[in-house]
Order: C-alpha cells, then structure tokens, then sequence
C-alpha cells in the first residue's frame, strides 16, 4: 500500500481543518502562558499549507512539503512558523520527489520532522516545549510502534508538559508558574501527529479518506 | 461572554488593512516595497548602516512608527503578537541597504530570533552582512539579563542606535552603540486589564476588576506578581524601586524617562504616574535630561503603563538629542 | 459592579496632579502661572494676540497639549469634563497677553460659555480686550450649527487660529480666521464604549457589549443613533456621508483630516478607519493635504473614534502648514 | 425669630453633606442626558462653599454668600458654578452686611436666588434646566406661601421636567431623547432649596440645628 500525494493533499485539508477547530482552545492554552495567538498561529499556517499544496498541479510528495512549509512560514512568521517549516521541509527531502511512498516507510517523515524542529529550535526534551510531543513520536516511530503508538506518545509527552517548567519561549520566564499548564504547542504537536498517523494508517488500508 | 469591542473588518486582515492606512496616511514619508515591509523614504542612503527593527502587530506606534530619517531605516511587520516570517525581515533589509551592512534590533523573543535569524542566512546569500542586537530592557520578565524580553525601552534603544547609524558611523560602532544602549536601559510595566486578538476578540488572559499584575509582559506574558489594585503612586514606587535598583546610577546622573501607556491608560494617568517617577529621580539625585510620555509601545487596547529608564552617558545624551522624522515619533 | 480600573491616586485630584506631572515633563515648554493656568514659554510676545484656549480635562492632549509656539499661547483647566471657573482663564489670558488682545477659543459648551464670559468681563476690567470664537464642528450635535458642541475638529481650528496669531495678525484677523476654520471644519464620531469620571470610576453611561452609538460626544452625551457594533468600513462610510454630505467641497478640493481615537481604540483601529476614509476621499475626488491619525481629544479610556474634515482653502492650507512645538503636538 | 450668621453656617454645612449623600445618584442623572458630573460638580461646590464659610471670622450674612460664591464657583467651574456663585451673591445682597435677618424676609432668599440663576444663564421655565425648580419656588415665596409650600413648588417643578424637551445645556442637543429622564439641576436645585427652606423653618421656632 502507498502513501500518495493524494493523500497527502488530503491530510494538509485534514490538519487545516482541525487547527481551525482548536484555534480558540490553543489560544486559551497559550494565554495561561503565553501571548494567547498559538491557536491562530497553527490555524492560519496550516490553512496557507493547505492551500499551497492544493494549488500545485501533479507535484511530487516533496513538492507538496515544499509548498507547505513555505506556505506555513510565509503566512505565520512567530515560533511555529519557522519550527514547521523546518519540520516540512525535511519531511519533504525524506519523501522524495515522488508521486507517493511506502506507507511503511511513512513514519520516517515524524522522525524527520522532529529533528527539524530540534534542528531550528535548539529545544530539548523536557523544557515544555513542541519537542516533548514530537521527540517521544519519533522514538516510538523509530523503534517500529504502530501508528497507534506513534500518536499515543505524542499525546503522552505533550500532556507531561504540564508537570514542566518551561525554560524555552514565551513560558520560560515563568519559571516554576508555568507548572500545571500544558504547553500549547506540545498539545498541537499531539494533534497534528494525530491526524498524521490516522492518514497513515487509512492510506495502509488503501482506505479513501 | 461579549467580544471585545474593536472597529475593524476582518480579524484576519487587520495588519494589512492597517498597512493600507499608514501608506495612504504617510506615504510622503513611508514606502511598502512588499506587503509587510516598510521602509523609511528619506532614510536609506548609500554607505548608510542599515537599521532594521520589527517584531508583531499590536503595538503601534511601535515599530513601524519609528521607521522615518534619524531612526529606523526601515520594519518587518508580522502579525499579531507574531515575529514576522523571514521574508518580509530580508525584504526590508534589500530595501533599506546602503552597501555598509544591515543591523536588525528587534525585542527578545524566540519566534524573532528563529525568523529574523532565518533572514540573516537569507541575506548571505545576496551578500549582504546583517548583524543583530536583541533589546532585553524589561527587568521583570527574568533575572539573567540575556533572557529578558524588549519592551517599551525599544524607543530609546532604536533611537540611539538610528542616530548613530544617521551620523554615518561604520557597522561595528553601530552596532557597539546598540548594544551599549541596551545595556543602560531599563524597563517595568504594570496591566490592569487584558487586550484582545483581533481574530478571537476574547482577552488573551484575565485579571479580574480591582486586581493589577506587575510585570506583565506586552503580550500579556504574565508578570512577577498580581494583587489588588494599588495607587499610582504606590505603583510607581514598586517599579522605581526596581528600575533604581537595576540600574545603579550614581547621583547627579543623566537620564532619559518614558512613561508609557499600554493602550487605553489615558495621558491624565500617565502624567500622575510621571509627577511621582519625576519626584523619585529627584530623590534619588537624578537628572532628567529627556522625558517621553504617552502611548509609545502599546499592546492593544491593554489598560496599564511602563516605566523606562535609560541611563544617559554624554554618547547617549547626543544620539537622544539626535533629531528624527518619523510618521508616528518627531523630534528636533 | 466593579470600579473602572484607574491608575490614580485621589479621584479629586486627578487634575492637579496630572498638571503638576505636565510641569515636570515639559517646564521646558511650559508655565504655571497660576495652579489652573498653564502658558507656552516660547509663544506670547509683546504685540501679538494671545490665543487661549481652555476647557474642561479628560480630553488630553486636548486643551494644554496645543500650547506652544506656534499654537496656543495658553490654556485654561477646568476639572474633568467641567469648564474651568473664570479665575484660570483670565490667569491664562494675562500670562499670555501681549498688548494685542485676547482670543478665547472654546468648545460649544453651556457651562464654558458662562465660566469665559465671566472671564471676559474681569478682564475688561483690567483693560484687556478679550473676544471668543466657539468650536462647533460636531455635525451629529444639533441641527443648527450655533447650537453644536465643539470636539476633535479643534486640533484643525486652534492651529489656523494659533498660526495666525503666529504670523502677528491682528486680533480682528485671528478672529476672523477662526471663525473662518470652523465654519470649515466638520468632525463626527462614535462610540464604542463608555469612560468613567475618575471620582466615581462607574461608567458614564452604559453601551451593552456589542453594541456603538454614532454621534456620542467627547463627554458622554447621548448621540444620534444607538445600534449593533458594525464594521469599521460600515462606520466610516456612514461618518463619511454624513460629513461629505455636509461640507459640500467641489471635486478637486483639499482636505486636512483627522482620524481620532476617543481614548483605547487602538492606532491599528485607526489605521484601518484611515485607509477607508482615504478611499472615501478619493471616491469623491477630494485630495488629502494633511492627515493626522491618533488620540488628539480624547475622552479618557473611551473607546470609539471620531473622523474630522476640514475644507482648506489656499488660507487655511497655509496655516495648518505653519510649525508649531507644542508639548503633545510637533509639526514644522 | 431671626435667621442668623450661625444659621446660615450651618444651612451651607447641611448642604454640603446633602450633596454629597446624593453625588451618586445626581451623577446618574446626569449621565443619562449629560456628561454624568453635575453630583460631582455639586458635592465639590457644596464642599468648597461651606469650607469658605467656615473660615470666615464674625462675617456678616452677605460675607458668608459672598465668600459661598467665590468658593463654589472656583471650586467648580462648569455650568452650576457660574448659576449657582451668581445666585449665592445675589442672596448676598438681599441679606444684607447684618449679622441676622427676620425669618419672616427669608423667602426673598429664594427669590433673589432664582433671579440670580435667570440672569446668569438666560433660561426661561420649560427649558427643563434648574429654573424649573427655582423659578416656582421663587414664585411660591413671591406670594407668601410657608416654607413647606415653597419646597414643594420647587420639588414638584423639578418633577416635572422629565416630561421636558431641554433646549438649553448639554441635554438641549437630545431634543425629544430628553423627554421621561428629570433634569439633574433642577432636582438637586429642589433639594437645595428643601434644605434652605427647612433651615429657615427651624430658625423660625428658635430651633437649633
Ligand atoms: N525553541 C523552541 N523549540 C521548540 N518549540 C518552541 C521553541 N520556542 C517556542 N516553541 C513552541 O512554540 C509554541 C508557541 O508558539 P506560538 O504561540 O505560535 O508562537 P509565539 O510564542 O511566537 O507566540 C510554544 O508553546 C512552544 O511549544
Ligand atoms: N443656561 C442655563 N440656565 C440654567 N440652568 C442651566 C443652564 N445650562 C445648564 N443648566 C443646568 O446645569 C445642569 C448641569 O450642570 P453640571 O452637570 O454641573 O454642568 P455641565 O453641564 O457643565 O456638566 C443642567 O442639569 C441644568 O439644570
Ligand atoms: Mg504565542
Ligand atoms: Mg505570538
Ligand atoms: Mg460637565
Ligand atoms: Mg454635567
């Protein structure tokens, strides 16, 4: 079964279309320790990825990463802008240009797009950022978890950041204030693994999304 | 719960259609080479540094206000509370570039720092050098100095840093002024009330009535401490108190003050918090050579103020002194 | 109901003590001649009308935001929102009297018309000449314009007024130019929210959460048409229309606006009631010789905006080019 | 019986303290067809007028209105500080530089202060501005009602201007929107001149305040 760029146009609508649905909850989460806009940053950058990969005509998977990352990057600027738009691009390098992958070898592109996170932000696991949702995503991802386990790691390294005290981004001159508030970009980082594992595995069942 | 009374169109295009207004209401002094980029008309001249601030939408004047002859070259504008992406920093840098090298000052903040950083790469590759001097002037946001966040002091800092980039001085003393101005200036602010995104008009935090929250930053960071509301001047006693102490002038020193309205704080306010910041400096021996008051680098509509002290040396004092031509800050 | 969040000390005393924070500020500037006076050091001189301007505070940086050279000689400071008593004007009036007369200039108020005739008829008494020209740009405030109320068109009709003053008119010009500027200027506005008088701190009126008032004026009082908050484009348009409508101006002509903030409406607001007004202005062929964008007569933490058109002719379009250096207000 | 110096201290002490139990409630007033200060404007006049008096040395009953204008109006600027000083020296006049007055030629009190506010501010009854209160209990005392009479002449004219368009002051700019809410001055006037006229009544029975 193969992971096609069909299918990835579809799960750039799918991340869009549940950013927009969380937009005003990762708001709230950022406003406990952040400036409040983390929501409209990942709804406006996903929807611009969206739309950049939709308006491609017969690209490769690389192609459509490309035009994703640029389109999120241009269209958000702030910390989430340029953390994805590294994790895309080097998810586009992984996927090749070609007209789809194994969907065996998708869960390279989580691990791919975790050191391009850590690549650009210098963050590491444990200072309440993103990377306590992706670095756990990608271990799993490389010791051959399912799909499944891929996304519940994510889940559980992002809901762990509310035992954290933050010591990157915004949060960090909270200090120990920032403990009990999850971190919302490790809580849409959870998210967006989410929805990538589910296309993933629907692509693996030849399922049509 | 009621959504926060703004007069706009979309939420989503504020910054743009705010764009569309400054243009129209300076275009003899502004010019809009991309989208999210303004550079300053009379400004820019060959063998000229380049100074290039930027940062999120939200705080206007700050920073496209500060961009005119004497001061900034030229803006990055992002979006709300939002670094700007790298393009619009590179375009504004190729705009405003002399062939003497770019120096981007924009605050602290690690969305900036990965963005305007990115534009840095980017402008290496056109050959062009561009340096940075991040501003860390609010003293509540954290103790290490290297961590601190760039707040209201910006228009301090940007002005000495533009005044010397004015006179022509080469890259390196550029970007030495800059960093000295950082150095000596100082910043801390209170909020009484919350400020709203335009796309959620929800406030981006909450602080019920009769409480204040020192320290808060001007994204609505949270502070040092909330409690209940206190007077002004118990108020500005609290932050003089810190200010003073950050920055160990000795007495008969000169220094410039901004008090700083972060929105809907009126002037009436803001003058009765500098009639006790005036006497505190008087008690403390200090000169005040300069004195800004009014909304300079606001978040919104957030109800509060800042205090800013810059600690003047006769290097200072000049490039203060320095006059400048901007849309939204005159001087000399 | 919780009180409005006020950086203040005593709610009686707010005026002074923002005018002892003004003196500290601006002595450079600025004079206290007496503890509701406050006059331009650079601005009287022997032969010239003096202007004086006054009203009641909470419109900062309306009234003693004008004084200065080239502008107001001096301004008189009634508590907030209250005409001051005849005593500071005639303080203002001698301070700043330069053997040519006196020119009071004052919003269209009831209680200013008492407190500056009183003041006139001291004056008399000590010889001095003084005459007054009322501001009356406010179109929502009556029909009849000798009944409407004078508000942020002032900025536009004390710099004609003060420009002439400059240029050592006589009283008999000053006069006439001032009433000449008014009877040119046309300013409406709306509200978005109240503000509150900072003795009581309760809202001066209510306005439920989604809804504005076209029309309110600078004090509160209630406007032509209360309804659902619509978009900034909807409000300048029916603003627009309304003042178009009004000033009548050939194709072709000049205008010098003003797009003001009653107090927390932010620049980014404005900005984008600008860029739709600017449209407006071309749609009807009118060319924008000066705009001014910001908190110029405000009504202390008000939000809402006001958008003001003065028709130039060759006149008036010279003397708002004149400079002046006020202490809130810089041009030339 | 005679209205004495000591009387008149003490009308202008009950006042005081009346307008500042009522500053709330007059600013409401205000606030619904005006710019919500006129308590204000009052307490502070009140304030300032009875403090004036207080310091005064054996005065005469004209010095104590006298030294009650100047006090009032510098305190207070705005529309009632010009009536009100105007009102206060024309009472002046009528009391005369004596140290008492016959209870009985207190009502010209009334009158001369009524007149005083006419001249001041040029309104005519129906204008619905403080002359509705005055200009009836002025009237009341012009024919020789007692003192109860004329606090209610002047309580039932303040009344009645919630049926008023105003045409002068703040509220003139509303037209009909005026009609239903009371004028702010002429209620307080209506106080005013309940307690003068209470004053006077006690003084008429030697009684003291
Ligand atoms: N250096 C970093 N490395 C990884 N993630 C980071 C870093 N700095 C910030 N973040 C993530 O960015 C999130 C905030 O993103 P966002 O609100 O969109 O940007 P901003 O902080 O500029 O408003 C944080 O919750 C955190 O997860
Ligand atoms: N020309 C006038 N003659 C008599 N009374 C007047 C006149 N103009 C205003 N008033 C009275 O003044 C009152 C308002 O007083 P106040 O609120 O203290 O002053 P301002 O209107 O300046 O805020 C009105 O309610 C009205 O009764
Ligand atoms: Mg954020
Ligand atoms: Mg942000
Ligand atoms: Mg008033
Ligand atoms: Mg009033």
């Amino acid at each position: 079964m193969a992971f096609t760029t069909q299918h990835l146009a579809d799960l750039f609508a799918a991340l869009a279309a549940r950013m927009a649905a969380e937009r005003d909850m990762l708001c709230a989460l950022d406003g406990a320790i952040g400036d409040a806009d983390h929501g409209i940053a990942m709804q406006q950058g996903m929807h611009a990825a969206q739309a950049a990969v939709a308006a491609l005509t017969d690209p490769t998977l690389q192609d459509q990463f490309n035009a994703a990352a640029k389109g999120f990057l241009n269209a958000v600027g702030a910390s989430s802008g340029p953390l994805y738009a590294t994790a895309l691009l080097r998810a586009g390098k992984v996927a090749g240009a070609q007209a789809a992958m194994p969907v065996g070898e998708t869960p390279l592109l989580i691990m791919a797009m975790a050191e391009g996170i850590v690549h650009r932000g210098k963050a590491e696991v444990g200072q309440k950022t993103m990377v306590d949702a992706w670095a756990p995503a990608a271990q799993a991802a490389r010791e051959g978890a399912s799909f499944a386990e891929i996304a519940a790691a994510a889940e559980a390294g992002a809901q762990s950041t509310a035992q954290l005290v933050a010591t990157l981004g915004r949060a960090a001159r909270l200090g120990a204030r920032s403990l009990g508030h999850p971190d919302p970009g490790a809580i849409s980082a959870a998210m967006i693994i989410a929805e990538m594992t589910a296309a993933f595995a629907r692509s693996a069942t030849g399922g049509q999304t | 719960m009621t959504l926060t009374q703004k007069l706009i169109n979309d939420g989503n295009a504020t910054v743009d259609e705010m764009l569309t207004g400054v243009m129209a209401a300076h275009g003899d002094l502004l010019q809009r080479p991309s989208p999210r980029a303004i550079v300053a008309r009379h400004g820019p001249r060959p063998g000229k540094v380049a100074l290039v601030i930027g940062g999120g939408s939200g705080h206007e004047p700050t920073f496209l206000g500060f961009v005119g002859r004497g001061l900034a070259d030229a803006a990055a504008v992002g979006n709300v509370f939002a670094s700007p992406p790298p393009q619009p920093c590179v375009d504004a840098a190729m705009a405003a570039d002399g062939g003497a090298g770019v120096l981007f000052m924009y605050g602290n903040y690690a969305g900036d720092v990965m963005n305007f950083d990115m534009a840095t790469e980017l402008l290496e590759m056109e050959g062009i050098e561009a340096r940075t001097v991040l501003t860390t002037d609010d003293i509540a946001s954290a103790p290490e100095v290297a961590m601190r966040r760039g707040v209201a002091g910006n228009v301090f800092i940007f002005k000495a840093a533009g005044a010397a980039a004015d006179l022509m001085l080469p890259l390196d003393e550029v970007e030495r002024v800059a960093r000295h101005a950082n150095a000596r200036t100082y910043t801390m602010g209170v909020a009484l009330s919350a400020c709203s995104l335009p796309q959620t008009r929800r406030p981006n935090f909450d602080l019920p009535g009769g409480e204040m929250e020192i320290g808060m930053g001007i994204h609505g960071e949270p502070g040092v401490r909330r409690g209940p509301l206190q007077s002004a001047n118990e108020v500005a006693d609290e932050i003089m108190d810190a200010l003073l102490a950050e920055m160990q002038a000795p007495t008969g020193a000169k220094v410039a003050v901004l008090v700083n309205s972060l929105g809907s704080t009126p002037l009436m306010e803001l003058y009765i918090v500098f009639a006790r910041v005036a006497e505190r400096l008087a008690g403390a021996g200090l000169q005040v050579h300069r004195a800004l008051v009014g909304p300079y680098c606001t978040s919104m509509e957030m109800a509060g103020a800042s205090i800013t002290l810059m600690h003047l040396d006769d290097e200072l004092t000049g490039l203060l002194d320095h006059p400048c031509h901007c849309a939204m800050f005159r001087q000399g």
